[in-house]
Protein backbone atom coordinates (compact mmCIF):
# COMPACT_ATOMS: atom_id res chain seq x y z
CA UNK A 1 0.00 0.00 0.00
CA UNK A 2 1.52 3.33 -0.66
CA UNK A 3 0.08 6.36 1.33
CA UNK A 4 -0.68 9.48 -1.40
CA UNK A 5 -1.51 13.12 -0.06
CA UNK A 6 -2.90 15.71 -1.98
CA UNK A 7 -3.15 19.51 -2.06
CA UNK A 8 -4.78 22.97 -3.07
CA UNK A 9 -6.84 22.15 -5.78
CA UNK A 10 -5.74 18.77 -6.96
CA UNK A 11 -7.21 18.06 -3.21
CA UNK A 12 -10.37 19.68 -3.86
CA UNK A 13 -10.91 18.35 -7.05
CA UNK A 14 -10.23 14.78 -5.91
CA UNK A 15 -12.19 15.25 -2.78
CA UNK A 16 -10.07 13.97 -0.06
CA UNK A 17 -6.52 15.20 1.71
CA UNK A 18 -5.12 11.54 1.81
CA UNK A 19 -5.76 8.09 1.17
CA UNK A 20 -3.90 4.47 0.93
CA UNK A 21 -3.77 2.30 -2.32
CA UNK A 22 -2.25 -0.62 -3.78
CA UNK A 23 -0.88 0.31 -7.14
CA UNK A 24 -0.48 -2.14 -9.98
CA UNK A 25 3.52 -3.46 -10.69
CA UNK A 26 2.99 -1.58 -13.84
CA UNK A 27 3.06 1.82 -12.69
CA UNK A 28 6.99 2.72 -11.75
CA UNK A 29 7.29 6.11 -12.95
CA UNK A 30 5.49 9.70 -11.57
CA UNK A 31 3.87 9.77 -14.49
CA UNK A 32 2.42 6.24 -14.65
CA UNK A 33 1.24 7.08 -11.54
CA UNK A 34 -0.64 9.96 -12.76
CA UNK A 35 -2.14 8.23 -15.71
CA UNK A 36 -2.86 5.53 -13.45
CA UNK A 37 -5.06 7.96 -10.66
CA UNK A 38 -6.78 9.20 -14.14
CA UNK A 39 -8.79 6.18 -14.73
CA UNK A 40 -10.21 5.83 -11.29
CA UNK A 41 -12.90 8.15 -11.67
CA UNK A 42 -14.19 11.44 -13.20
CA UNK A 43 -12.27 13.09 -10.22
CA UNK A 44 -9.24 12.16 -10.42
CA UNK A 45 -9.53 12.91 -14.27
CA UNK A 46 -10.72 16.51 -13.33
CA UNK A 47 -7.82 17.25 -10.88
CA UNK A 48 -4.91 15.74 -13.32
CA UNK A 49 -6.05 16.41 -16.92
CA UNK A 50 -3.65 18.43 -17.43
CA UNK A 51 -0.74 15.98 -15.86
CA UNK A 52 2.34 18.35 -17.07
CA UNK A 53 1.21 21.10 -14.79
CA UNK A 54 1.23 18.77 -11.09
CA UNK A 55 4.17 18.45 -9.27
CA UNK A 56 5.04 15.14 -7.21
CA UNK A 57 6.80 14.43 -4.26
CA UNK A 58 8.22 10.98 -3.65
CA UNK A 59 8.62 10.95 0.50
CA UNK A 60 9.18 14.59 0.67
CA UNK A 61 11.43 15.08 -1.80
CA UNK A 62 10.16 16.92 -5.52
CA UNK A 63 10.87 13.82 -8.26
CA UNK A 64 10.23 14.68 -12.26
CA UNK A 65 7.96 12.69 -14.09
CA UNK A 66 10.13 9.91 -15.15
CA UNK A 67 11.47 9.05 -12.27
CA UNK A 68 10.59 5.92 -10.44
CA UNK A 69 8.22 5.96 -7.32
CA UNK A 70 9.47 2.41 -6.39
CA UNK A 71 9.61 2.08 -2.29
CA UNK A 72 8.14 5.23 -1.60
CA UNK A 73 5.82 5.23 1.50
CA UNK A 74 3.69 8.62 0.82
CA UNK A 75 3.68 10.63 -2.84
CA UNK A 76 2.40 14.11 -2.81
CA UNK A 77 0.54 15.02 -6.09
CA UNK A 78 -0.04 18.74 -5.81
CA UNK A 79 -0.09 22.35 -7.75
CA UNK A 80 2.99 24.54 -8.45
CA UNK A 81 3.74 26.21 -5.79
CA UNK A 82 2.49 29.53 -4.72
CA UNK A 83 4.20 30.25 -1.37
CA UNK A 84 6.54 32.91 0.05
CA UNK B 1 21.50 20.21 10.25
CA UNK B 2 23.92 23.32 10.82
CA UNK B 3 23.16 24.58 14.45
CA UNK B 4 23.20 28.31 12.49
CA UNK B 5 20.10 27.68 10.33
CA UNK B 6 16.56 28.19 11.56
CA UNK B 7 13.77 26.65 9.72
CA UNK B 8 10.06 26.83 11.08
CA UNK B 9 6.53 26.29 9.66
CA UNK B 10 4.02 27.86 11.78
CA UNK B 11 0.58 29.36 12.18
CA UNK B 12 1.42 32.21 14.36
CA UNK B 13 3.02 35.39 13.35
CA UNK B 14 6.96 35.78 13.95
CA UNK B 15 9.32 38.70 15.51
CA UNK B 16 11.84 39.93 12.91
CA UNK B 17 13.52 41.99 15.54
CA UNK B 18 13.53 38.48 17.82
CA UNK B 19 15.05 36.57 14.95
CA UNK B 20 17.20 39.23 14.33
CA UNK B 21 18.80 39.57 17.79
CA UNK B 22 19.24 35.45 18.51
CA UNK B 23 21.19 35.28 15.19
CA UNK B 24 24.03 37.64 15.87
CA UNK B 25 24.04 37.35 19.76
CA UNK B 26 27.82 37.23 20.80
CA UNK B 27 29.10 37.18 17.99
CA UNK B 28 31.65 39.53 16.13
CA UNK B 29 31.89 38.21 12.66
CA UNK B 30 28.74 39.72 10.79
CA UNK B 31 29.05 42.28 8.88
CA UNK B 32 26.03 41.79 7.07
CA UNK B 33 22.66 41.01 7.70
CA UNK B 34 19.85 41.11 5.00
CA UNK B 35 16.31 40.16 6.04
CA UNK B 36 13.31 39.61 3.54
CA UNK B 37 9.16 39.75 5.08
CA UNK B 38 6.89 38.82 2.62
CA UNK B 39 3.45 40.74 3.76
CA UNK B 40 -0.33 40.17 2.67
CA UNK B 41 -0.93 42.61 -0.12
CA UNK B 42 -4.92 44.01 -0.28
CA UNK B 43 -4.42 44.04 -4.18
CA UNK B 44 -5.90 47.21 -5.11
CA UNK B 45 -8.70 46.49 -2.39
CA UNK B 46 -10.71 43.29 -3.18
CA UNK B 47 -8.68 41.14 -0.97
CA UNK B 48 -9.70 40.49 2.83
CA UNK B 49 -7.29 37.44 3.10
CA UNK B 50 -5.01 34.71 1.81
CA UNK B 51 -5.38 30.63 3.27
CA UNK B 52 -2.31 29.26 3.03
CA UNK B 53 -1.64 25.74 2.80
CA UNK B 54 1.04 23.98 3.17
CA UNK B 55 2.71 20.32 3.09
CA UNK B 56 3.74 19.63 6.71
CA UNK B 57 7.20 17.83 7.09
CA UNK B 58 8.17 18.17 3.36
CA UNK B 59 8.28 21.75 3.60
CA UNK B 60 10.27 21.88 6.60
CA UNK B 61 12.44 19.76 4.65
CA UNK B 62 12.46 20.92 1.64
CA UNK B 63 13.22 25.03 3.12
CA UNK B 64 15.95 22.92 5.24
CA UNK B 65 17.63 21.68 1.90
CA UNK B 66 17.24 25.39 0.34
CA UNK B 67 18.87 26.95 2.95
CA UNK B 68 21.62 24.39 3.22
CA UNK B 69 22.75 25.25 -0.31
CA UNK B 70 22.76 28.94 -0.02
CA UNK B 71 24.58 28.66 3.32
CA UNK B 72 27.33 26.68 1.17
CA UNK B 73 27.18 28.72 -2.25
CA UNK B 74 27.16 32.60 -0.27
CA UNK B 75 29.41 31.28 2.55
CA UNK B 76 26.71 32.61 5.00
CA UNK B 77 27.06 33.00 8.60
CA UNK B 78 23.76 32.04 9.32
CA UNK B 79 19.94 31.58 7.99
CA UNK B 80 16.69 31.84 9.28
CA UNK B 81 13.52 31.26 7.27
CA UNK B 82 10.12 31.05 8.78
CA UNK B 83 6.89 30.24 6.90
CA UNK B 84 3.53 30.82 8.08
CA UNK B 85 -0.28 28.87 7.32
CA UNK B 86 -3.68 29.28 7.78
CA UNK B 87 -5.43 32.47 7.35
CA UNK B 88 -3.53 35.72 7.19
CA UNK B 89 -5.61 38.63 6.66
CA UNK B 90 -4.20 42.13 4.52
CA UNK B 91 -1.29 43.66 5.73
CA UNK B 92 0.10 40.54 8.12
CA UNK B 93 3.37 38.88 7.66
CA UNK B 94 4.24 36.01 5.99
CA UNK B 95 7.63 34.95 5.93
CA UNK B 96 10.55 35.92 7.28
CA UNK B 97 14.19 35.34 5.88
CA UNK B 98 17.19 37.08 7.13
CA UNK B 99 20.81 36.39 5.77
CA UNK B 100 23.71 36.75 7.59
CA UNK B 101 27.42 37.22 6.42
CA UNK B 102 30.65 38.76 6.64
CA UNK B 103 29.86 41.35 3.69
CA UNK B 104 26.93 42.87 2.34
CA UNK B 105 27.00 41.39 -1.04
CA UNK B 106 26.64 37.58 0.43
CA UNK B 107 23.94 38.58 2.61
CA UNK B 108 21.80 39.71 -0.37
CA UNK B 109 22.17 37.03 -2.51
CA UNK B 110 22.13 34.38 0.36
CA UNK B 111 18.18 36.05 1.41
CA UNK B 112 17.27 36.57 -2.46
CA UNK B 113 17.93 32.80 -3.50
CA UNK B 114 16.16 31.51 -0.58
CA UNK B 115 13.25 33.59 -1.72
CA UNK B 116 13.96 32.43 -5.16
CA UNK B 117 13.51 29.03 -4.30
CA UNK B 118 11.45 29.35 -1.47
CA UNK B 119 8.46 31.01 -3.98
CA UNK B 120 9.02 27.84 -6.52
CA UNK B 121 10.02 25.15 -4.69
CA UNK B 122 8.80 25.31 -1.52
CA UNK B 123 5.14 23.02 -0.85
CA UNK B 124 2.75 25.91 -0.21
CA UNK B 125 -0.01 27.36 -1.82
CA UNK B 126 -1.93 30.54 -1.24
CA UNK B 127 -6.37 30.58 -1.58
CA UNK B 128 -7.83 34.36 -2.14
CA UNK B 129 -10.13 35.31 0.26
CA UNK B 130 -12.19 38.40 -1.27
CA UNK B 131 -13.60 41.41 0.75
CA UNK B 132 -16.82 41.07 -1.40
CA UNK B 133 -17.84 37.70 -0.42
CA UNK B 134 -17.22 36.29 -3.99
CA UNK B 135 -15.18 32.79 -4.06
CA UNK B 136 -11.35 33.39 -4.58
CA UNK B 137 -9.29 31.20 -6.46
CA UNK B 138 -6.12 29.80 -6.06
CA UNK B 139 -3.39 32.04 -6.89
CA UNK B 140 -1.14 31.17 -10.10
CA UNK B 141 2.40 30.50 -10.05
CA UNK B 142 4.13 33.43 -11.75
CA UNK B 143 6.90 32.64 -15.04
CA UNK B 144 8.71 35.67 -13.36
CA UNK B 145 8.97 33.33 -10.25
CA UNK B 146 10.33 30.52 -12.26
CA UNK B 147 12.62 33.12 -14.50
CA UNK B 148 13.94 34.99 -11.00
CA UNK B 149 14.79 31.17 -9.94
CA UNK B 150 16.43 30.73 -13.28
CA UNK B 151 18.61 33.06 -12.80
CA UNK B 152 20.79 31.04 -9.91
CA UNK B 153 21.89 28.98 -12.45
CA UNK B 154 24.98 28.52 -13.85
CA UNK B 155 26.57 31.54 -12.18
CA UNK C 1 11.36 64.85 -0.92
CA UNK C 2 8.86 62.26 -0.81
CA UNK C 3 7.17 61.87 2.11
CA UNK C 4 7.38 57.46 1.28
CA UNK C 5 11.66 58.69 1.77
CA UNK C 6 13.05 58.91 5.07
CA UNK C 7 17.01 59.93 5.49
CA UNK C 8 18.47 60.00 9.03
CA UNK C 9 22.88 60.87 10.00
CA UNK C 10 22.58 60.60 13.52
CA UNK C 11 25.05 59.79 16.42
CA UNK C 12 22.25 57.12 18.44
CA UNK C 13 21.54 53.69 17.38
CA UNK C 14 18.43 52.67 15.67
CA UNK C 15 15.35 50.84 15.93
CA UNK C 16 14.77 48.52 12.54
CA UNK C 17 11.26 47.03 13.43
CA UNK C 18 10.19 50.66 14.85
CA UNK C 19 11.20 52.21 11.56
CA UNK C 20 9.40 48.94 9.40
CA UNK C 21 6.51 49.62 11.21
CA UNK C 22 6.36 53.37 10.46
CA UNK C 23 7.20 52.52 6.86
CA UNK C 24 3.72 49.96 6.74
CA UNK C 25 1.70 51.51 9.16
CA UNK C 26 -2.09 51.48 7.64
CA UNK C 27 -0.73 50.14 4.01
CA UNK C 28 -2.13 47.26 1.77
CA UNK C 29 -0.01 48.22 -1.06
CA UNK C 30 3.67 46.56 0.42
CA UNK C 31 4.15 42.90 -0.25
CA UNK C 32 7.82 43.09 0.04
CA UNK C 33 10.41 44.61 2.57
CA UNK C 34 14.10 43.88 2.30
CA UNK C 35 16.12 45.56 4.85
CA UNK C 36 20.06 45.85 5.27
CA UNK C 37 21.65 46.18 8.58
CA UNK C 38 25.33 46.60 8.16
CA UNK C 39 26.86 45.70 11.26
CA UNK C 40 30.77 46.74 13.00
CA UNK C 41 32.77 43.49 12.55
CA UNK C 42 35.59 42.58 14.88
CA UNK C 43 37.94 41.89 12.47
CA UNK C 44 39.30 38.31 13.80
CA UNK C 45 39.09 39.90 17.50
CA UNK C 46 41.52 42.80 16.11
CA UNK C 47 38.95 45.57 16.21
CA UNK C 48 37.68 47.35 19.32
CA UNK C 49 35.63 50.08 17.53
CA UNK C 50 35.09 52.27 14.14
CA UNK C 51 34.94 56.20 14.04
CA UNK C 52 32.63 57.01 11.88
CA UNK C 53 33.76 60.68 10.54
CA UNK C 54 30.59 62.18 7.90
CA UNK C 55 30.42 65.71 6.18
CA UNK C 56 26.89 66.60 7.60
CA UNK C 57 24.79 68.19 5.68
CA UNK C 58 26.51 66.79 2.65
CA UNK C 59 25.72 63.25 3.93
CA UNK C 60 22.07 63.70 4.14
CA UNK C 61 21.87 65.29 0.61
CA UNK C 62 23.59 62.70 -1.19
CA UNK C 63 21.39 60.01 0.47
CA UNK C 64 18.46 61.71 -0.40
CA UNK C 65 19.54 61.96 -3.83
CA UNK C 66 20.31 58.04 -4.10
CA UNK C 67 17.15 57.08 -2.29
CA UNK C 68 15.27 59.46 -5.16
CA UNK C 69 16.66 57.50 -7.58
CA UNK C 70 16.47 54.16 -6.12
CA UNK C 71 12.45 54.82 -5.57
CA UNK C 72 12.31 55.48 -8.99
CA UNK C 73 14.46 53.39 -10.84
CA UNK C 74 12.34 50.52 -9.03
CA UNK C 75 9.00 51.94 -8.12
CA UNK C 76 9.48 51.65 -5.29
CA UNK C 77 6.62 52.03 -2.24
CA UNK C 78 9.13 53.57 0.27
CA UNK C 79 12.61 53.61 1.83
CA UNK C 80 14.59 54.42 4.56
CA UNK C 81 18.39 54.84 5.27
CA UNK C 82 19.56 55.74 8.67
CA UNK C 83 23.70 55.75 9.26
CA UNK C 84 25.77 56.73 12.30
CA UNK C 85 28.16 58.56 12.97
CA UNK C 86 30.53 58.66 15.68
CA UNK C 87 32.42 55.84 17.74
CA UNK C 88 30.17 52.54 17.12
CA UNK C 89 31.96 49.62 19.16
CA UNK C 90 32.29 45.92 17.50
CA UNK C 91 28.77 44.47 17.46
CA UNK C 92 26.97 47.16 17.15
CA UNK C 93 24.73 48.70 14.36
CA UNK C 94 26.22 51.23 11.74
CA UNK C 95 24.34 51.54 8.78
CA UNK C 96 19.82 50.70 7.79
CA UNK C 97 18.39 50.51 4.61
CA UNK C 98 14.58 49.61 4.53
CA UNK C 99 13.22 49.02 0.62
CA UNK C 100 9.06 48.60 0.59
CA UNK C 101 7.63 47.40 -2.80
CA UNK C 102 4.77 45.69 -4.52
CA UNK C 103 7.07 42.61 -5.31
CA UNK C 104 10.37 40.88 -3.70
CA UNK C 105 12.78 41.91 -6.61
CA UNK C 106 12.05 45.37 -6.58
CA UNK C 107 12.43 45.60 -2.75
CA UNK C 108 15.56 43.61 -3.14
CA UNK C 109 17.13 45.61 -5.74
CA UNK C 110 16.31 48.94 -4.29
CA UNK C 111 17.64 48.12 -0.65
CA UNK C 112 20.77 46.46 -2.80
CA UNK C 113 21.21 49.93 -5.24
CA UNK C 114 20.67 52.24 -2.19
CA UNK C 115 23.83 50.32 -0.47
CA UNK C 116 25.78 50.45 -3.31
CA UNK C 117 25.87 53.92 -3.83
CA UNK C 118 25.63 54.49 -0.19
CA UNK C 119 28.92 52.92 0.18
CA UNK C 120 30.99 54.68 -2.54
CA UNK C 121 29.11 58.01 -2.87
CA UNK C 122 27.72 59.14 0.43
CA UNK C 123 30.75 60.88 2.40
CA UNK C 124 31.39 58.71 5.74
CA UNK C 125 34.47 56.93 6.44
CA UNK C 126 35.92 54.82 8.80
CA UNK C 127 38.53 54.80 11.31
CA UNK C 128 39.70 51.77 13.10
CA UNK C 129 40.48 52.10 16.93
CA UNK C 130 42.48 48.22 17.75
CA UNK C 131 41.94 46.46 20.83
CA UNK C 132 45.99 46.27 21.25
CA UNK C 133 45.55 50.24 21.36
CA UNK C 134 47.99 50.54 18.50
CA UNK C 135 46.74 53.22 16.57
CA UNK C 136 44.06 52.09 13.66
CA UNK C 137 44.35 53.68 10.30
CA UNK C 138 41.71 55.11 8.04
CA UNK C 139 39.68 52.46 6.48
CA UNK C 140 40.41 52.06 2.74
CA UNK C 141 38.03 52.24 -0.39
CA UNK C 142 37.38 48.70 -1.48
CA UNK C 143 37.42 47.75 -5.30
CA UNK C 144 34.76 45.71 -4.57
CA UNK C 145 32.49 48.30 -3.45
CA UNK C 146 32.88 50.30 -7.07
CA UNK C 147 33.10 47.10 -8.97
CA UNK C 148 29.31 46.12 -6.86
CA UNK C 149 28.45 50.21 -7.75
CA UNK C 150 29.39 49.94 -10.99
CA UNK C 151 26.98 46.95 -11.93
CA UNK C 152 24.04 49.06 -11.88
CA UNK C 153 25.09 50.92 -15.05
CA UNK C 154 23.22 50.56 -18.24
CA UNK C 155 20.84 48.23 -16.61
CA UNK D 1 36.09 83.85 0.04
CA UNK D 2 35.62 80.58 -0.20
CA UNK D 3 34.91 77.93 2.76
CA UNK D 4 37.14 74.92 2.60
CA UNK D 5 35.91 71.82 4.36
CA UNK D 6 38.46 68.80 5.23
CA UNK D 7 37.71 64.62 6.24
CA UNK D 8 39.42 62.06 7.31
CA UNK D 9 43.33 61.76 6.17
CA UNK D 10 42.86 65.01 4.50
CA UNK D 11 42.01 66.97 7.13
CA UNK D 12 44.37 65.03 9.61
CA UNK D 13 47.17 65.95 7.00
CA UNK D 14 46.14 69.66 6.70
CA UNK D 15 45.95 69.69 10.56
CA UNK D 16 42.48 71.75 10.34
CA UNK D 17 38.63 71.19 9.78
CA UNK D 18 37.90 73.93 7.80
CA UNK D 19 39.31 77.17 6.57
CA UNK D 20 38.10 80.78 4.89
CA UNK D 21 40.40 81.34 1.84
CA UNK D 22 40.67 83.79 -1.52
CA UNK D 23 41.10 81.78 -4.48
CA UNK D 24 42.94 83.54 -7.63
CA UNK D 25 40.87 83.87 -10.76
CA UNK D 26 43.34 81.71 -12.10
CA UNK D 27 42.06 78.75 -10.25
CA UNK D 28 38.92 77.78 -12.23
CA UNK D 29 38.39 73.75 -12.01
CA UNK D 30 38.30 71.42 -9.09
CA UNK D 31 42.04 70.66 -10.24
CA UNK D 32 43.05 73.98 -10.33
CA UNK D 33 42.25 74.36 -6.62
CA UNK D 34 44.16 71.00 -5.43
CA UNK D 35 47.21 72.13 -7.42
CA UNK D 36 46.71 75.37 -5.91
CA UNK D 37 46.56 74.23 -2.58
CA UNK D 38 49.92 71.84 -2.82
CA UNK D 39 51.85 75.12 -3.50
CA UNK D 40 50.32 76.54 0.49
CA UNK D 41 52.41 74.72 2.21
CA UNK D 42 54.19 70.78 3.10
CA UNK D 43 50.70 69.74 5.02
CA UNK D 44 48.91 70.69 2.14
CA UNK D 45 51.57 68.79 -0.06
CA UNK D 46 51.17 66.04 2.42
CA UNK D 47 47.57 65.71 1.79
CA UNK D 48 47.42 65.95 -1.84
CA UNK D 49 50.12 64.70 -3.10
CA UNK D 50 47.91 62.01 -4.98
CA UNK D 51 45.85 64.28 -6.03
CA UNK D 52 43.69 61.78 -8.36
CA UNK D 53 42.48 60.06 -5.41
CA UNK D 54 40.87 63.10 -4.01
CA UNK D 55 37.07 63.93 -3.74
CA UNK D 56 35.97 67.56 -4.82
CA UNK D 57 32.13 68.09 -3.63
CA UNK D 58 31.39 72.05 -4.39
CA UNK D 59 27.75 72.71 -2.01
CA UNK D 60 27.86 69.52 -1.40
CA UNK D 61 28.04 67.88 -4.45
CA UNK D 62 30.36 65.65 -6.32
CA UNK D 63 32.32 67.32 -9.14
CA UNK D 64 35.35 66.17 -11.20
CA UNK D 65 38.33 67.31 -10.99
CA UNK D 66 37.63 69.12 -14.02
CA UNK D 67 34.68 70.26 -13.43
CA UNK D 68 34.45 74.34 -12.66
CA UNK D 69 34.17 75.63 -8.88
CA UNK D 70 33.20 79.12 -9.86
CA UNK D 71 30.56 80.09 -7.49
CA UNK D 72 31.06 77.77 -4.66
CA UNK D 73 30.12 79.17 -1.63
CA UNK D 74 31.73 75.79 -0.29
CA UNK D 75 33.96 73.02 -1.31
CA UNK D 76 35.09 69.83 0.25
CA UNK D 77 38.04 67.92 -0.10
CA UNK D 78 38.15 64.23 1.38
CA UNK D 79 39.20 60.88 0.38
CA UNK D 80 37.26 57.65 -1.21
CA UNK D 81 34.54 57.32 0.81
CA UNK D 82 34.12 54.37 3.07
CA UNK D 83 30.52 54.32 5.03
CA UNK D 84 27.84 51.70 4.48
Amino acid sequence: MTRLVYFAWVRERIGKSEEEIALPASVRTAGDLLAHLRGLGEEYEHALQFPEVIRVAADHEHIDHDEAIAGAREIGLFPPMTGG
Amino acid sequence: MDSAVTIRVQAEDFDAQAETARMTAGRGDIGALVSFTGLCRDEGGALEALELEHYPGMAEAEMARIAAEAMARFGLKGLTAIHRFGRIRVGEQIVLVIAAASHRQAAFDGANFMMDFLKTAAPFWKKEHRRDGTAGGWVEARDADNAARDKWQGS
